[in-house]
C-alpha cells in the first residue's frame, strides 16, 4: 500500500501532536462535514504483484518488433539509439520540473536551448520555443496566432489534412471563433493552386505540409508562399523534420511560421504519446511576442559566465494571465531533449543518409505495392503511400492480421472521394523481408 | 563547470550512428525546387562525445532525486522507479497508435483501467485522458462547458469566473477557449469572497474555475455554498486538479459540487516532470457532459473487448493528436495499484501534515509573515514582505540562497495575492529530517538577512553558475545557436 | 561498422603523420611480417540491425515470467525492486572501474564499504570482503584459506552438495592438493553427526550449508562447530543470505568463515550469472591476513574528513604476487552494490517478511507436492523441496512443459541413490495458482 | 559533499518496499536453535531515501561518461548504450540457468555465436565463457596446461615462467594451480630477455604467461623465437589477453604461436567495469587441448539446436558456478556484431594512434621520462623518475594532481619494472581534444612540479574529498559500519 514512498508513515500521529494537533485526521477540520470518505477502490499491491500484473497486461500488446507494420499516418517506427533513452532517465533530467530555478537548472536549460538550435537549423528559422504538446497542436496554435498578428480571422489548410490534425484545429478555433477553409488536392495528390489562390482571399495564414498526409512532396511549396504573402496571410508550413536532411529548410522556401513534430527524433512511438510539437518563427517582433510557448535564452550571470534562463515569459500565462499567448505550461520538455540528443548524434550526414534512406525505402514500398494496388498519385513520397484497393480494406486488413502483418492506416471514412484506400508507410527500419512478405500476403489476400 | 554547447564540440568527420542500408540502393530525387541547398549546421560527434556531454548537463541539474524540491503548487513528490520499469515495457514502446484494437488490448485495457481509478477518486463519471497537460486539460474542461451551454442553445453564456488566487493557465484557458474573464476576489482568509461571487453571476456566467485547496493552500471551507452559488446562476463547477495531492483518496471533488475536473498526473500520481513535460492532464466530468469529451475515450464490450469509441455525438472534438500521453498513463496506473485505497489516503494526511510541519516550525521566524489562516493543507505561503521590508532582502533571494544550502527554492512571487510569496510543497515523500532541515536554512536566511543581508542578496554562492540575469535575456534575446552565431559575428555579444 | 564510437576515425591518418608516422601502418610495423591478416568476421551493422536481430534471438528464451517455473537448485527467482537496477545503471557507477583513485571514487567505495557492512550485520561476522564471484568460488577460497591456515590439507564437505559447488571445489583444491572429505546425510537429509566425527579427524576446515542442497536446515548446526573446533578445523558456513531473517547469524553459531550468494539480493537471475560470493571472516588476525579479495576500509582525508579507500592490498595480488592469498583481482562490485541497495531497502523488517513468505510459500509447495509425489525428508524447507516420483523424471519434465509449466531441477544424475528425484523451488515471487497448477498437472502426469 | 552512511540516515519504523503476501498464512517454525535471536541491525529508510542516496553517491564517483579515463592496462573504452538496453532485455534477467534447453536457445545461441566470433578474433578452436573475469580466466587456462601435462603423464612440469613485467595475477593464477613460478627479466627494450628465457626453460617448464603487446605498451617482436623456445622444452604458451586491445582485428595470439588465451569481455569488449566487475574472462585453446576445458561447453545440433555440453572427458571441472556471466556476454555479442571485421580492426588501429599520440606529444617534457622503446602499442609508461628526484613530487602526486583537471589518472606504480611509472591508455574511444587536453594537463603538471611543486604535492584539491590516508586505513583496519560501531563506543575512533 506504498508506505515505502511515505517516510514519514510509521510516525505521522506523533508529528501531527508535534505541531499542536491532536490527530492528523484534525489536520483536515476545515473540510465539511461528512464529505471525507471512504473510497471503493482496490488495495495497493506489492511492487513485485503489479509488476507481474501489469508486464501480463503490456504484454498483450502486439508490438511492431513482433509483426511488420505499415502503418504511418502520422505516427512512425523510427529507430530510437539506445544512449538517447539512457540519458533521458538520468534522474537530474527525468525529475526535474521547468527550470524556474535557473542556477541549479543549467543542464535542462542548455539542452532546451540546443534543441531550440538545433530545430532552428533544420527549418532554417532563428526562433524557436521549447515545445509544444504535439505537431498538431502547434498548428492550432499557429492558426490562433496568425489571426493575433493579422486580425483576420479565416485559416487556409489542404483538405488533405489528417483526421488528427483537422480536428486539433477545429477545437482550438472554436472558441475565438476563426475559420478554417480547406483546399482541394490536385490531380498529384498535392494542393491545387488555382483553387487556393480562391481560398486565400481574407486569410491569416496558408498553411500547408511537406510531406503532405498522403506522404507526397509539395512540390509548389514556394508559389504556395507568395500566394499566401500577396494577400497578407502568415505562410505555415507543417513539416515532418525527418525530411530535412534532403528538402530544403522551410524557412529558406518563405515559411514565416514551421510547425512540425519533434518527436520523430528520439522518441518510439507509445501508442502515441508523449509527442513534442515544433514551433519556429521569423526574427520578426510582431510573431515573437505573439508566439506560445516557453523560451530558452541565452544570458550571462553575475559573474558574466555564460548562463541559460527563461525568457520572453511577459508572452505567457503565469504573467499575462487571460491577455497569455496561449495557455501552455508544463510542455513536452524531455521529448524535446531527446530529440534534441538523437540529432546531436546524427549530424549533418545522418539526417540526409536518414531521408535518402526513407525516401529509398519508400519507393521500394510504392513500387512493390503497384505491383498489386492501383497507386493513384505519381511522384515522390516519403513514408507514406496511399494505395488503392478493389474490394474492403476491411477485408484485406483482417488477412494481412492473420499472417501476422499490419497493413496500412484505411482513409477511406475520412476520405470518401479516394474510395477503399490506405496509407502504407515506410521508414529505415523497414525491411526488404517484411515489404516482400506484405506483397505475397496481398496477392493472395487484396 | 563549464560544458560548451554541441554545437562547439562538432568536429568535422565524426559521426554518431550507423544508418541501416536502404532496402534498394536506387536514386530518388527530390524535386529541384524542393532540395536541400542550405547548409545543415547540425553538429558532428561521436556517441562517446554526445553521451559524456548530456551526462555532465545532467549533473547540472537538479530533480527529485537530489533532494527536496518543495515547489508550491507543482507537487514534486518522488518518481517510484517501478513506475519508469513498466513504463518501459516494450507494448509501450513499440506500439502504433493505429493498430488493429485486437493488437493493442493491453494498452487499451491501461487506459480503461486507469479511467476506473480517477472516476472513484474524483467522483466523476467519465474521464478523457487525451490532454497532455494540466493547462491542455483546463482547455477541454472549459470547452466542454462552453459545449453544454451552447448545445442547450444556452448561447449567452460567455463568462468564466476565476478566483484572483488561481494559477495563471485558469484565465489563459478560458479565454483561449473564447471567454470573457472575470476575476473574483479572496476574502481575509484567502477563501472565494462569497458576496463578491454572488455579485458576479449572472445569466452571463458559464462557470466558475476553483482549485481546492487553493494556492495557498487553504480549503474552500464554503465549497458547498459556492456551489451552490454558480450552480443556481446556470453555471458549471470546474476543478483544477493541480492541489489534489491535498486531498487524495480523502475527499472528491465530485462530492464538493464540482461538474468538471482536471487532475495532472504527473503531479498527484507520481509521474516524472521532465524538466517541464511530458505531463498528462486528464479531464473527468459528471454523467450530463460525457458527451461532450474529445474523441476517442476508451470502451469496453465482452465480446469486443477493449475499444476506441469515436461514438461521442456532440464531442468537442480534439484537444490533442490522438489518445494523449499514454507512456504518462502507464506511470500513473502503476502507482495507483500500488498505493490502493489505504495508500492514496496516507499520501493527502502525510502531504498536508508534511506542510503543516514546516507550517508551525517556521512562522513566527523574523522577516516572515504567515498571512491568513493557519492550518494549511498541501503547501503553505509565506510572505517575505516584512524581511523586504527591514532588511530589502527579497523573496526571489531567499530562494536564491536556499540554493546554496543543497534545497531547492520554493515557487515565489505566486500567488499574486501575496506579496512576496514563498510557496512551500513539501510533499508526502519526503522525511522529517528534510522538514527540519529546510526550517533551518530559513531561519539561518532570516538571521543573514538581519546581520549580513548582502550574502542573501548576492546568492547563489555554490551553484553551478551565479544569479542568472534575465532582465539582460529578454532585452536582447539569445534563443537558438544561430542567432547566437550571428550577433557573435557581429561583434554584438560577448558571452 | 561501430566508427561512431571512435572520435578520431576520420583523421587516423592525419593524426599518425601529426605525430611522425607515415601512416596507420607504420603504428604496427613491430608487428612481424605476415602476422597481420584480414579476419573471417561478418561486416559490422547498424544499432539499428543488430538491435532487431538480438532482441529476436532473446525473444526466443521462455522466461519465468511467461512460464511458471519451480527451478531453484541454487538459482532462484527473487523480485529485485525496480529503483535497484535504475541505480546501479547510472553510468557513475556502471561504467567506473576499481577504485584506484579514492577521491573520485568515493561513492562506489563508500558503497561497497555499505556492502560489507550490511553483509556483516546479516552473517554476525565483523570483517567482509567486496565480493567473489559467487558463492560457489568463495566457498572453494574459504577451503585454500582453511588450508593455508591451519597448515592442513582436507576440508569436510557434506555429501548433500550441489554440483556445481562441488565441481568448483575440486578445480580449485586440485593445485595445491587439498583434499575433499564427503559427509553423508542422515534420514533426515541433514549431516550425519557421527559421520562428521569420523571424518574431521586432521581437517583444515569443516563446511555446512544452511539450507542446505535439499531445502533442509541443518539443525544441528551448533553441533557441528564444535566438532570442527574440537578437532582444530575452522568452522566455514555457507549460507543463503535471504534466510538471516529467520535464521541467526552464522558468526553467532559459532562460524569462523561464513560464505555464501549476495546476488539472491538485487540481481536476477541472469541465466546464471554475474553472481557475487560472500566471504566473511572473525576479526582474528589470522584469518584476515589470509583471506581472499578486495576490502573497503574507512580513513580520514587529508583534512581529517571520513572517507573510504582499498585497504589491506598486501594480501592482493598485484603487490605479493605468487604470494598473494588469491589471485582475484576484478570482483563483482556492482552485483554486491545492487544486493546493497536492495538490503538497505528491505531493512530489519523486510528481512525477516522475505524469510517467513518464503517459509510459507516453500511449505505450501512441500505440502501440495507431498499429495502427488513423495517427500523423502520431513522438516522445514527453505525454498528447495525434494520430491522422489515413481516414474522416470525425464517424462514427466516433458510433460509439465507442454501445458506451459518448468518442473524442478532432477538431481538423480547426481544423487543415484535418491532415484527420480527432483528438487522443487518456491520463493516469495511463487504465485498460489502456479502451485495449483503444478499440482493439478502433476496428477495427470506424474 | 558528506553523504553519511546509510546506516547513519536510519530511522525506527521506516520501510522500502512492500513484501507480497504468502500464499498461506500458517505458521511455519524455524528450529529453536537456529532461531534468529541476535538483534538484525539493517537501516530503515523509505525508497525516496534509499534513492536519493545512491544518487548522491553515484555523483561522487567517476565513470567513462564523465570524461577520459586512461588507465593503463584497463582498456578503459567507451561502453554502448546499446549493450544495455539488449542486456535489460527479459530474456536476459528472467531465465534460470536450468531451464531445459528448448526453452533458452535465445541464450544458447548467444554463447554460441560469441565463441565463434572469439575464435577468429584470437586463433583458437574452442573457447569457455564460464571465468567470471580476467583472473578467474587465467586460473582456467594453467589449469588447462595442468591437466594436459598430467594426462600426458608429464608429471614434472611444474614451473610456470612469468615476465617481471607481468600483471600479479598472473603469478598469482599460476601458484593457485599450484605452479612453482619463476620470474623471466626483461630486456632494454622492455621485452622478453632471450636469452634468460632460454635459461629457465627445462623439463620441469608447465609453459610461459605472456601479455603481446606487454604491459609496457611494447609489442614483443621476438614472440615467435619465443613460442618456439618455450614449445621446444615442451611447454606450452599462455596468452594474457588484458592487452587485446591493442591487435584486435589484426593479429591473432593463435598466429603468435600461443596455445591457451584469456580475453577480458570488460576491458576489450567494451562491457562496463562496473566499479570492478561483474567482468568475464573467456578462455580459448587450441584443438589439442579442448578436452580439458571446465563444463559445460556449449554445442550445436541440427536437430537438437544449441545445448550445453557436459561431455568433456577430461575437464578440470568447474572453476565457477554455472555458465559464466551471461549478461557480460550479451553485451560483448552486441559490440561485436555492431563494430564487425573493419570496426575492430579499426578499434585497435585507433587505440594504437592515441597512444602513441600521447607518446609523442608528451616525450621531452621535463620530468618525464620515457624508458625503453618510444613506438608503443595500446598504453604507454612515462616515468616519473626525474620529476621525483628533482622536485620530490612523486608518480602519485601528479596522478593526485590531475584528478584537480577533472580527468582520470593513469595507472601508476605499474608496472614494477619502470619506477615512478605512469601508464596510460587512452583507448580508442577518446578524441583528439581529450588527448590534447591530456597532455596539457600533464604538462601544467610539470611546470608546478618545478615552480610550486606544494600544490601537486597536495592534491587534490578540488575532488570530493582531499587525500586519502591509505596508510592510516590498513593500520586500524574499519571494515564494516559494525567495526566501526564498536571502535566509536569505546572511543577508539574519532572519524
Amino acid at each position: 500500500m506504498g508506505r515505502h514512498y511515505l517516510p514519514n508513515a510509521a510516525h505521522k500521529e506523533e508529528l501531527a501532536k508535534e505541531i499542536g494537533f491532536a490527530s492528523v485526521e484534525d489536520l483536515f477540520s476545515d473540510v465539511p462535514k461528512g464529505m471525507v470518505k471512504e473510497f471503493n477502490l482496490p488495495e495497493g499491491k506489492s511492487e513485485y504483484e503489479v509488476f507481474l500484473e501489469l508486464n501480463e497486461v503490456l504484454s498483450k500488446n502486439r508490438t511492431v518488433l513482433e509483426m511488420p507494420s505499415f502503418l504511418g499516418a502520422g505516427t512512425y517506427f523510427h529507430y530510437v539509439p539506445a544512449h538517447v533513452k539512457y540519458l533521458i532517465e538520468r534522474s537530474e533530467f527525468l525529475t526535474a520540473y521547468t527550470p524556474y530555478q535557473p542556477e541549479v537548472s543549467q543542464g535542462m536549460l542548455q539542452a532546451l536551448f540546443e534543441y531550440q538550435s538545433l530545430i532552428a537549423e533544420l527549418v532554417g528559422l532563428p526562433i524557436v520555443n521549447a515545445s509544444m504538446y504535439d505537431w498538431g497542436t502547434a498548428m492550432a496554435e499557429a492558426a490562433l496566432m496568425s489571426a493575433r498578428v493579422t486580425r483576420r480571422n479565416k485559416f487556409v489548410v489542404p483538405k488533405a489534412l489528417s483526421p488528427e490534425k483537422r480536428k486539433v484545429l477545429h477545437t482550438y478555433t472554436a472558441g475565438p471563433g476563426v475559420e478554417i477553409e480547406y483546399v482541394d488536392w490536385n490531380e498529384n495528390g498535392q494542393v491545387d493552386i488555382e483553387k487556393l489562390k480562391e481560398a486565400v482571399d481574407g486569410a491569416a495564414g496558408v498553411y500547408v505540409e511537406i510531406p503532405n498526409f498522403f506522404g507526397m512532396l509539395e512540390e509548389e511549396l514556394i508559389t504556395i508562399g507568395e500566394i499566401a504573402h500577396d494577400a497578407g496571410a502568415l505562410f505555415v508550413v507543417g513539416v515532418d523534420p525527418t525530411i530535412l536532411g534532403v528538402v530544403e529548410a522551410p524557412g529558406e522556401l518563405g515559411a514565416d511560421v514551421v510547425v512540425g513534430e519533434a518527436a520523430y527524433f528520439g522518441n518510439p512511438m507509445n501508442f502515441g504519446g508523449p509527442r513534442a510539437g515544433i514551433f519556429a518563427v521569423k526574427n520578426d517582433r510582431k510573431l515573437v511576442r505573439q508566439m506560445p510557448g516557453r523560451i530558452i535564452g541565452m544570458t550571462k550571470d553575475a559573474d558574466g559566465k555564460r548562463a541559460f534562463v527563461m525568457t520572453l515569459q511577459t508572452r505567457e500565462q503565469h504573467i499575462r494571465r487571460a491577455k497569455a499567448t496561449s495557455n501552455i505550461c508544463s510542455n513536452e520538455a524531455l521529448v524535446a531533449v531527446a530529440a534534441a540528443i538523437h540529432l546531436a548524434t546524427l549530424g549533418p550526414k545522418g539526417l540526409t543518409e536518414l531521408g535518402e534512406v526513407i525516401l529509398k525505402n519508400t519507393a521500394y514500398l510504392k513500387k512493390r505495392l503497384s505491383e498489386v494496388a492501383e497507386v493513384p498519385f505519381e511522384g515522390v513520397n516519403f513514408k507514406d503511400v496511399l494505395v488503392r484497393f478493389g474490394k474492403p480494406y476491411n477485408e484485406i486488413h483482417g488477412a494481412l492480421l492473420e499472417r501476422n502483418i499490419h497493413g496500412g492506416y484505411y482513409i477511406g471514412e475520412h476520405f470518401p472521394e479516394l474510395g477503399e484506400s490506405a496509407l502504407f508507410a515506410a521508414t529505415e527500419t523497414t525491411r526488404k523481408e517484411w515489404v516482400d512478405a506484405l506483397i505475397e500476403a496481398l496477392k493472395e489476400v487484396a | 563547470w563549464d560544458e560548451p554547447l554541441i554545437f562547439e564540440l562538432s568536429r568535422e568527420g565524426r559521426i554518431g550512428y550507423t544508418m541501416p542500408k536502404p532496402i534498394e540502393d536506387v536514386s530518388v530525387e527530390v524535386p529541384e525546387k524542393l532540395k536541400r541547398k542550405s547548409p545543415l549546421n547540425l553538429p558532428q560527434l561521436s556517441e562517446p562525445e554526445v553521451v559524456k556531454h548530456y551526462t555532465r548537463l545532467s549533473e547540472m541539474n537538479y530533480g527529485v532525486d537530489s533532494g527536496i524540491y518543495p515547489l508550491g503548487s507543482c507537487t514534486m513528490k518522488y518518481n517510484p522507479k517501478i513506475n519508469e520499469e513498466i513504463a518501459g515495457h516494450p507494448g509501450v514502446a513499440y506500439v502504433h497508435p493505429y493498430q488493429d484494437e485486437r493488437t493493442v488490448q493491453g494498452a487499451l485495457k491501461i487506459m480503461w483501467e486507469l479511467e476506473q481509478w480517477l472516476k472513484e477518486i474524483t467522483g466523476m463519471d467519465r474521464f478523457t485522458l487525451q490532454p497532455a497537460a494540466g493547462a491542455n486539460g483546463e482547455f477541454t474542461g472549459v470547452m466542454v462547458i462552453r459545449a453544454y451551454h451552447l448545445d442547450r442553445g444556452d448561447t449567452q453564456r460567455t463568462e468564466m469566473l476565476v478566483p484572483d488566487s488561481a494559477h495563471g493557465t485558469n484565465p489563459a484557458s478560458a479565454a483561449m477557449a473564447g471567454f470573457k474573464v472575470i476575476e473574483i476576489p479572496s476574502n481575509e482568509n484567502g477563501t472565494v469572497d462569497l458576496e463578491a461571487l454572488e455579485n458576479a453571476v449572472s445569466e452571463r456566467t458559464a462557470g466558475l474555475m476553483l482549485t481546492n485547496p487553493n494556492t495557498l493552500g487553504i480549503f474552500e471551507d464554503e465549497i458547498l455554498e459556492i456551489a451552490r452559488i454558480v450552480h443556481k446562476a446556470g453555471g458549471l463547477l470546474y476543478y483544477d486538479g493541480a492541489n489534489l495531492n491535498a486531498v487524495l483518496g480523502k475527499v472528491r471533488p465530485g462530492d464538493m459540487g464540482f461538474d468538471v475536473v482536471h487532475l495532472n498526473l504527473h503531479k498527484t500520481f507520481s509521474t516524472p516532470h521532465g524538466g517541464g513535460g511530458p505531463g498528462s492532464g486528464p479531464v473527468g466530468v459528471k454523467d450530463f457532459l460525457k458527451d461532450y469529451l474529445p474523441v476517442p475515450l476508451v470502451g469496453y464490450d465482452e465480446e469486443r473487448g477493449y475499444y476506441l469509441d469515436y461514438n461521442v455525438p456532440k464531442s468537442i472534438g480534439k484537444v490533442k493528436e490522438l489518445y494523449g500521453n499514454f507512456a504518462v498513463m502507464v506511470r500513473a496506473l502503476t502507482y495507483l495499484k500500488v498505493m490502493g485505497r489505504e495508500g492514496l489516503r496516507e499520501v493527502s494526511e502525510i502531504a498536508v501534515l508534511n506542510a503543516n510541519y514546516i507550517t508551525q516550525k517556521l512562522k513566527g521566524t523574523r522577516g516572515y509573515e504567515l498571512p491568513h489562516k493557519e492550518l494549511r493543507k498541501h503547501e503553505v505561503v509565506f510572505s517575505a514582505e516584512p524581511m523586504k521590508k527591514e532588511t530589502g532582502v527579497k523573496a526571489l533571494d531567499v530562494a536564491k540562497r536556499l540554493l546554496d544550502f543543497g534545497l531547492h527554492a520554493p515557487t515565489i512571487y505566486f500567488p499574486l495575492i501575496v506579496h512576496e510569496a514563498l510557496m512551500i510543497e513539501p510533499t508526502e515523500t519526503v522525511s522529517r529530517e528534510e522538514l527540519e532541515a529546510y526550517v533551518e536554512a530559513l531561519k539561518r536566511i532570516s538571521e543573514e538577512a538581519y546581520s549580513n543581508p548582502e550574502i542573501v542578496k548576492s546568492a547563489p554562492h555554490n551553484a553551478a553558475v551565479r544569479r542568472v540575469d534575465d532582465v539582460l535575456a529578454a532585452k536582447r534575446p539569445i534563443i537558438t545557436w544561430r542567432m547566437y552565431r550571428e550577433l557573435k559575428e557581429k561583434g554584438e555579444v560577448d558571452i
